[in-house]
Order: structure tokens, then C-alpha cells, then sequence
């Protein structure tokens, strides 16, 4: 089973303790599985969940779609640059 | 029309380079915005900020603002240059700067950056405090 | 809150001189405009501008406009310059800088001076061809 | 008779020929009236005569109103700043 690599950024790379990890991807995963299950391996996570945006190869996915092993995927925490 | 400059850079800003960049005999206006970093935060004295970046993707999105500017006004330059890493207080973090013929594009194009760059482009600040640090949102 | 400079100056524009001296801690964000002189004009190749002004009362306007603006908006600095004198293509004329804690009030506010300048101040530039000169206006 | 100096500036000055011109004042001058006598001194500025504004110490006056020798009075062509 080859896994997903995820990419973390903010305070959710403080709470992961990494800037990327890799999850474990059965068939079927999407970026609704993705993030499921990020926060529940570290349940800290848990109060941002409706904050958390997805990207997929460096793009926003608004809608949940599927991802595979090879595509770049992002957990982005509210932004606040400027 | 100049070519769009979109940059995200690890120490300070040169605005006055930039904004030569995006100057052009044509141009009769040109609108900047400069975002310096700020201390008291709430009631909290910020001894500096800490930006981080998602560099490949927020490049990206910096050129896609950038481009939307450019279909929405007539503009002649357009430049969009995020700093990371630890900035002092008062320094520069941000500079937008946009050239146009008149200065109604400029600065509508100007604000239009600006905000959409703080809304999407992934890029976060931490305030650093004396005894702790908080990233910057909800 | 920084005094208000406002200034008629016979030489180059230093933007980034200016810039610094209205920024300040409790500034998050400068919104600065840049006019500067071009060319065509309509079909002719202007080769420079001429800039002449009422000075005194020049900076009276500036001032009085400089005070409304600060006077609506929550500002920190405000700085207007307007270069006098032989001009030549692509250089500044005027500089408009304004630093607030917040970046909407400074778009506001720089955007408001300088509609209210280029409106109320007594200044004029004529457009200077090779075969010529033409006031600009009416 | 004292006469009221008046300051011109850009295209008004060109027509002038000069940046400042003393006209003849009787009692009871007025913005309009300098204007006037001005105008009628110097024909080419008639086509002007509704772009031109009055400032009396440095102060736009846009309402009629007395003038005496000592106000400074200025002719506001259209200005063009910027």
C-alpha cells in the first residue's frame, strides 16, 4: 500500500511536528479521506477542521475529489500574509 | 505592457527598485502598497514576526492575482514581492506596486492585489512575543 | 500620530526618503502614489514637462487636504511632494504617502489627496514638443 | 488711486506676458470686477473667462466679494497638477 504524501504548513506543521507525512492511502482516497485522516491521528487538529483548506498540486480544491500517491498534497491553515 | 514580477524573497524588500522596474514612459500613475510589520498586537508588545511560506504555491497564486489584474485593468507593470522568515518590527513585509496609464487602474488594481494575495496566496505570520508566539487568524 | 508633511520641491523626488518618514510601529500599511510624466499626449511625443506653481497657497491646499484626510480616515503619516520646475519623461512629479494601522484607510486616503490635489492645487504643467508647448486642461 | 496687484499664472501669465499686473482700482472693487478689467485689458483671456477661478490670500473665493489694495489676488487658470 503506498501512501500519500502530505504537506503541513502553520500551526498545523506545530501540532504534526513536521512540515510533511505520509498517510496511509487505501484505494478510493479523496481530500475529505485525506484530511479525516490527518485529524485523527492527531486530534489537536480537530478545532481547525473547518478552517483547513486542501490543495492538490499546488491548487485549492473547494470540492472534495480524489488524490493519489503521485499528486502534491497541502493542508493549508488560515493564511495571513501582507 | 511590462512583464508581471512575482517574487517571494528571504531578506528586506528594495520597493524603490521595484517600483522602477514597473515604470515605463507610458505610465502616468502607479500605485504601491508596502505592509510593514506592526507592534502593539491587541494589547501585546511584538518583538518581530516569522512568515512562512508554501514558496511553489504561493508563487503561483502571486501570478494568477497578478494576471486577473492585468485582464481586469488596463495596467502597464505589475509587481507582487512577499518577504519570509523573520522580519523586525516596521520592516517591510509585502509591497505591491502597479503602473497604468491613469491612476484609477492603478490603484484599484493595487487594492485588488493586495487583498486577494492576504485572502489566498499561502503564506502565514507568527507574532514572536518576549515569552511565547501565535500565529496570526482564527 | 506623525506630523504631515507637505512639501513643493524644485528637484528629484526622494519616494523612498519620504516612505520613511511616515512609517511608524503602529503602522500596518502605506499606500503611496507615484505620478509621474509621460508621453505620448494624445498623438505628440512630449519631450519633458514644465511644472509651475502658486506656492504659498499650493501648500496651503496641500495641507488643508492633507488635514481633511486625516480627519476621516484613522491615519499615522501623511506625506504629499510635488516637483516644480522642468520634468523630464518617466520622472516623478508628485508622491502621495499615507501609513495607517489598517491598509483600507490608507488606499481611502492617499487615493482621496490626490484626486484632491490634482482638483484643488494650484499648480500647472504644460507638455513641451519639439515644435512647441501646450498648457494641460481645458 | 491705488491699484490692486494681481498674480497670474500659466496660460494667463503667457497672454499677460508678465506673473503679476497692477490694475487701476476705484472704491468698491470686487473678485469680478479685477476680472473683469483684466479681461478687458487683455482680450485673448475672454474664452477663458468661465475657467478661471479667484483666490484672494491665498484662498479660493467662490463667491463674489470685495477687494481692497492690500488682499493678494491671484488668477486660477485651470490648474493640472500631478
Amino acid at each position: 500500500m503506498k501512501g500519500i504524501r502530505v504537506r503541513v504548513f502553520g500551526r498545523v506543521k506545530e501540532i504534526v511536528g513536521s512540515d510533511e507525512i505520509d498517510l496511509p492511502a487505501g484505494a478510493g482516497e479523496t481530500t475529505g479521506t485525506v484530511l479525516k485522516s490527518l485529524i485523527d491521528r492527531y486530534p489537536p487538529l480537530a478545532p481547525w477542521r473547518d478552517y483547513l483548506r486542501v490543495a492538490v498540486n499546488q491548487e485549492y480544491v473547494p470540492d472534495e475529489r480524489t488524490v493519489s500517491p503521485g499528486d502534491e498534497v497541502a493542508i493549508i491553515p488560515p493564511v495571513s500574509g501582507g | 505592457m511590462l512583464p508581471i514580477l512575482v517574487d517571494i524573497v528571504d531578506g528586506r524588500i528594495d520597493t524603490e527598485k521595484l517600483v522602477a522596474g514597473i515604470s515605463d514612459p507610458s505610465a502616468g500613475g502607479t500605485a504601491v502598497f508596502i505592509g510593514t510589520t506592526r507592534t502593539p498586537s491587541g494589547n501585546r508588545e511584538v518583538e518581530y514576526l516569522e512568515y512562512e511560506a508554501y514558496r511553489p504555491m504561493a508563487l503561483k497564486q502571486m501570478a494568477a492575482i497578478a494576471e486577473t489584474a492585468r485582464s481586469r485593468w488596463p495596467l502597464v507593470g505589475v509587481c507582487a514581492v512577499h518577504r519570509v522568515g523573520r522580519v523586525g518590527i516596521g520592516e517591510t513585509s509585502v509591497v505591491i506596486a502597479v503602473s497604468a496609464v491613469h491612476r484609477a487602474a492603478a490603484f484599484e488594481a493595487c487594492r485588488f492585489i493586495i487583498d486577494a494575495v492576504k485572502k489566498d496566496a499561502p503564506i502565514w505570520k507568527k507574532e514572536v512575543f518576549a515569552d511565547g508566539h501565535a500565529w496570526v487568524g482564527p
